[in-house]
């Protein structure tokens, strides 16, 4: 199903010059199989091989003008506009993988746009957008989870550079990332005015005031980082908006990776994710052929009239998930224009968990083998997958906190605080 | 890749139609003036009257509502099921009480039929003849050959149950069976032998009704053995128009309880600071944007991409259903005492949701045919 | 299934002489069937017949001694302990209806026993005990429903007595009551200290500063009333507790209404609901009835195997219900005494509601027929039902303040207030 | 009316046996001993290990547990199933790895075995033998005739799946197809030509293996034919043990995340000031509550009720299950990140509890067995 839907009365002929350039240029670009599988998201990348290959691959897309297309040129950009959607579109329709730099262009590059100064957009963006520069996220702490602005990294000043400890957890991608966004507080006494927002080259700190460590999650499996500031020295220039006014750069941050802005994030790719062994635990169509062969009574479970029932209840909500968003682009059918894309991550983390959770209903008792066990249904991933989804739940808002975001901003209600 | 225009062929003149609509019940028909059209006689024993204002329904004729769907060489509009499909969800916001939408439905069937008679008949409904469908049996099923109607020589006998808008509506597409198969027949609300047994329903807004047929003289529209395909040709447009009335009223209830949570206050705050109300509301929000987008979806496809018509409208009307019973639910449980009385609006809305949730088949059925096609049949039982 | 659950260690010898005795005196003494149906609930009785009826029944069975056994002998109850409970069960099992005075038993009994006169509590405890003055309830106002402390009906001192102005809604059987238990504001510069707690003899007082109006229900019934104070004149000796000590009163009688107290209400009855038309819809095993006989697909609605496991799932959480009662009075299996007490409400009016719900499903098309359309599958009782168990989750608690008061009382979370 | 005692059996010596075993957990199976204990390593690739404390099976022994529902003339206790119920939801509680669970099952089988074999397995759990039932078939059913393992000559052949704690167990006590039906065997551990090949498993706090036998020497239990008629007859009261540990489990989970709700804070609030983790954690004791009532409902039908002991028992463990995945799911999502972590005690009792509510049947299997019973066999198809 095509998602593109242009702003009514966009001037379409450039954008279909450049649908047909796209459509051209990825029909001979096609970077092929990855080296290994690839997770379910960037965010869970934890092999350096994958994301090498990936940085080729954003690299050649970008070089072809596929990646940035809506920067401005200045900033290593494509000087177009509306048309990053389109060349999203047919990297979906060409199957191409997700680009990596998803916490770049979805969050850093955005707020870099908006809040950074001339040198730092001409410094950091071209590289960001080639994925030459890898970007991370250092928003979580542990006494700041769903209440972001409890910030506790301190950031000292000392002339005209800052001097900044504290410890960030939950930093996808840390272990491979050359920047990081980072929210600090400069002010003990005020909440929300004692924040500022930097951009700290973290790579070139590690031994030096940087330490990224693993986080070991529920499953054990690793992924996560935390990472530790012990006087580490960053330069005032790298510091984005006023002193003070942090929370500000955070809420461009937050409402780009929330989908519900300017920007278009072109992260999303369109390469059917095999993951370790074949199957793709978030998708409902695996989940039906899960259930085709696993043996329940007599039949298998896609027999069983209730299992059928729950398993077209989450096609249902998947098919509207896709549709919802091809919707959210048809500003004449929407009322309100940040209704569908904050309902995003809400539903599509829960969806994916719902799915895991029927898994075990369809696995049954060999829902209780561990993937490391050969004979675990479909490799033992929807088990593992099922845990895994609670960090789609929990990060980047947990889904309370989604709810309320809702409620406050679309329905007008009182925040609950 | 799909066969679909990116907006779902919603175009400006689509928003146009669909704003005019929703201008003409804010001027015409607020929940007040509605609460005082069919809510003014409470108590079980009230009479069982078809209320609706006739000169709203010559107004939409003016306007030329009824011809949306209809096409332009028969005097129709020629718009896309989308079109009919935003007015429908106007009328669901509005509780609207009108032979309109039963008019869409036989639209919808008329549309298949391809005969001259079915044409006749459009130019009608363009005109201004309200219509409705008697295709179902006793039991309510609508699938191939659910019919108690018998059609010999062109005269029918039998019962048509669970009408729409019966008393409301000046002609009747009939499914009756015939020696060679189902056809469809057109019926005048007053042609000699047609009895119209009123239904006491529950939902204040609609009407329905049985049609016994004692010898009713009756104009073929298709020939017998082509009615039940007409009718499985018509069913996803069918379905569309019915769940998309449970989107508007489900934005109704929506948005009035959030009003209310916004002003309403208990313990010193307004009701809407506690996650208790703010969240159910929020996943009432979720259910509703999730209907409508599969409603334009399938509709979308019933005009360009007719093969998976279908299933997506099965899923449109399954998850239009539930979200039909949920925002009826929480609309009057966060309303509290107030919402529990026959003085507020929200029953009435409350009453149209539970009556379109099993209009045309339910959730639950809708997901099991969907079950057969994308998982299969089922081989034995399972436990 | 038995109900009762000596707390262990009280003296059974006495208990079982008592328990033979009800056991005795009810074989001989059944009323038979009552003049007309009994609704669900007291609560709902809206027919002068059947409260006429009941409060004949509940006499007899005062004069027995099944009716507040453990209120003192010199209220006019039976001077025992924890009987009231034996009696319960064997009018239970004996079939017999249900005790009208519910309001008066459950509520106004134990908080005149414990917050009125010597006076107070032998005028209004034995005409209260044998349902010779039937009670209501007058703490709900238009804007005090959850927030109860809210109440702005106003009782003015004027020398030994009180002027009383307001306006009461939701006041069951207020159309039949002798009494009511009003809590009234005494000081508007006070929330909680500011409220006074009174008996006000209301029948005495109609077209006398108490004007009764029945309220219309979503279904178009009647049954609850709003009641009109207007210059009510009440003797300072019906007022209970101190001046400013209203809440704590009401306290007294809410935690009584919640069954989490001391005195037990011997209110309900064994004997099965006909409502109108022989239906019971608030119980499973009918619901599995209308399954069997609506029709459905080729078969009926008993043979859709997903709408059979929701009926089981209900007739699991029915008979849990039951269990749980019977486990609440095993204080070995209680871990807090109020635990199980406080989720009988709670539990029970949801379940209802669920089962009002999946009738729809049930009946299909036909579920759109009104009470008064002989064709309406069960009369049409099922819609009727569901609408009317909205009174069930809203009166008395929002099931929303009841799983406020779960949390708070027994897990010992924060209040949301 | 019933037979059953109002207390359900549940005496001072059961409240005291139970109480015991709550202060043995408390005070030698804390959450941050069972940590280190069975999650000292994490990683996909940690070794398959059996993690478990022989000394603590010893001292059970010593306080009799093992013997509880062993009858008197078997050296046991001969207490009614509702103390071992007990047992089990303390043992749920603690996440105790043990064979006791597994042991209370093998009892419930051969109590309804009847055989002098029998008796002398139940003497030997009283004395301190492990036992586990190797019952269920390679698809995890145990259905009448639900094995393949075969027996000829008292020697068996072929494979069991799914065993609870074999590699804890000393014994086994094995359903075997027989030319005259099913009988049930007992194995030793170390029997020769006896292979246990553990499962990798995702639950740290239990073992499971598969049993391959390769012409094992066995003890008949119950001769041929009526091997089936005894787990049937014994399937009630180990539903009930396999309920209860999920009820304690539950307890943990909602008492653990109910603590963290008090102490941590959010928006300079505690979290259980905020509805939408109040009252999810309310809906998780319902369930509990609702699973625990039944559970000791169907334990004392065992004892006093046989002839409703099993809907009952179907009842318990199809409550329990869902409330099981509830209770889970719950329990890390609001504990957010750190709940997400292998260093929270939180996933050890996540990962058992969506072990135990697919252990002996999920709640749709038991739900579509209940509907059978209580409804009557389905006629037809409906959609």
């Amino acid at each position: 199903m095509s998602d593109s839907g242009a702003p009514m009365g966009a001037d379409t002929s450039e954008r279909d010059e450049f649908r047909a350039y796209c459509r051209e240029w990825l029909a001979g670009n096609h970077p092929g199989r990855p080296p290994v599988p690839l997770p379910l998201s960037q965010l869970l990348l934890d092999d350096r091989r994958a994301v090498e290959w990936l940085q080729g691959w954003q690299k050649s897309a970008y070089d072809a003008g596929l990646v940035g297309c809506d920067y401005p040129v200045a900033y290593g950009g494509g000087g177009r506009t509306d048309c990053q959607v389109i060349a999203n579109e047919e990297m979906h329709a060409a199957k191409t993988p997700y680009l990596v730099n998803i916490v770049g262009m979805g969050m850093a590059g955005p707020t870099i746009l908006f809040h950074g100064n001339e040198d730092v957009k001409r410094e950091l963006l071209p590289p960001l957008l080639s994925a030459e520069h890898i970007w991370c996220q250092g928003f979580s702490e542990p006494g700041a989870g769903s209440d972001l602005a409890n910030q506790q990294t301190f950031a000292r000043r000392d002339g005209d550079h800052w001097i900044i400890n504290g410890h960030k957890v939950w930093t996808s991608l840390a272990h491979f990332a050359d920047w990081m966004i980072l929210l600090c507080r400069t002010d003990k006494g005020d909440k929300y005015g004692g924040l500022s927002y930097f951009v700290v080259p973290i790579k070139a700190a590690l031994g030096n005031g940087v330490t990224v460590r693993p986080l070991i999650k529920m499953t054990g499996e690793t992924g996560f980082n935390e990472v530790l500031f012990d006087d580490l020295v960053v330069s005032d220039r790298y510091r984005l908006g006023a002193v003070g006014e942090g929370w500000k750069v955070a809420m461009t941050t937050l409402t780009h990776e929330r989908g519900a802005a300017a920007l278009v994030n072109p992260a999303a790719g369109g390469m059917p994710l095999e993951e370790e062994g074949g199957v793709r635990t978030s998708s409902v169509a695996s989940l039906i052929e899960l259930a085709r062969s696993e043996p329940r009574g007599v039949g298998t479970a896609a027999d069983d009239a209730t299992i059928r029932d729950e398993l077209i209840q989450l096609r249902i909500r998947e098919e509207a998930q896709r549709q919802s968003a091809r919707r959210g682009r048809v500003p004449a059918l929407t009322d309100h224009p940040a209704r569908l894309p904050l309902q995003a991550k809400l539903v599509g983390s829960e969806l994916t968990q719902d799915i895991g959770a029927l898994s075990y209903q369809i696995e049954g008792m060999r829902s209780t083998l561990h993937v490391t066990d050969e004979r675990a249904p479909a490799g033992g991933l929807y088990p593992l997958a099922y845990m895994n989804s609670f960090g789609g739940t929990i990060a980047a808002g947990t889904s309370e906190i989604q709810r309320n975001i809702l409620g406050e901003r679309v329905l007008g209600l009182p925040k609950s605080k | 890749m799909s066969q679909q225009p990116e907006n779902f062929g919603f175009g400006e003149d689509e928003a146009m139609l669909r704003d005019a609509a929703r201008k003409f019940f804010e001027d015409h028909y607020t929940p007040d003036k509605l609460h005082a059209l069919v809510a003014s006689e409470s108590g079980l024993d009230r009479p069982n009257v078809a209320a609706w204002n006739r000169d709203h329904w010559e107004q939409l004729v003016e306007l030329g509502w009824p011809a949306v769907c209809v096409p332009e060489d028969a005097g129709g509009v020629g718009m896309p099921l989308v079109a009919a499909v935003a007015l429908a969800e106007e009328v669901g916001r509005a509780g609207f009480s009108s032979p309109l939408l039963a008019t869409f439905q036989a639209t919808c069937v008329l549309n298949a039929c391809g005969t001259e008679a079915a044409r006749q008949a459009l130019r009608d409904i363009a005109g201004g003849t309200s219509t409705s469908v008697a295709i179902t049996d006793r039991r309510g099923e609508l699938g191939d050959g659910n019919t108690d109607v018998t059609c010999a020589r062109g005269v029918l006998h039998g019962e048509a149950a669970f009408v729409q808008e019966a008393r409301k509506a000046d002609r009747f597409v009939v499914r009756a069976r015939h020696a060679d198969g189902c056809g469809l027949y057109l019926v005048e609300a007053g042609a000699p032998g047609l009895t119209i047994r009123p239904d006491a329903i529950v939902d204040l807004t609609r009407d329905q009704a049985t049609l016994t047929f004692e010898g009713v003289e009756a104009v073929e529209a298709v020939p017998p053995g082509q009615g039940d395909a007409a009718i499985a040709q018509a069913l996803p447009a069918m379905l569309c128009i019915a769940s998309a009335d449970m989107v508007g009223a489900g934005e109704w209830l929506l948005q009035t309880t959030a009003e209310y949570a916004r002003t309403r206050t208990q313990f010193d705050r307004p009701l809407g600071f506690f996650q208790a109300i703010k969240h159910p509301l929020v996943n009432c929000m979720l259910d509703i944007d999730a209907a409508k987008s599969l409603t334009y979806n399938a509709a979308c496809a019933v005009d360009h991409e007719p093969e998976r018509s279908l299933a997506f409208a099965r899923m449109a009307k399954a998850a239009a259903s539930d979200m039909a019973a949920a925002t009826a639910s929480r609309a009057v449980q966060f309303h509290g005492g107030i919402g529990f009385t026959w003085e507020c609006h929200v029953h009435l809305f409350f009453k149209r949701q539970m009556h379109g949730q099993v209009l045309l088949g339910d959730a639950r059925h809708h997901r099991a045919l969907l079950a057969d096609g994308i998982i299969g049949e089922r081989r034995g039982e399972a436990a």
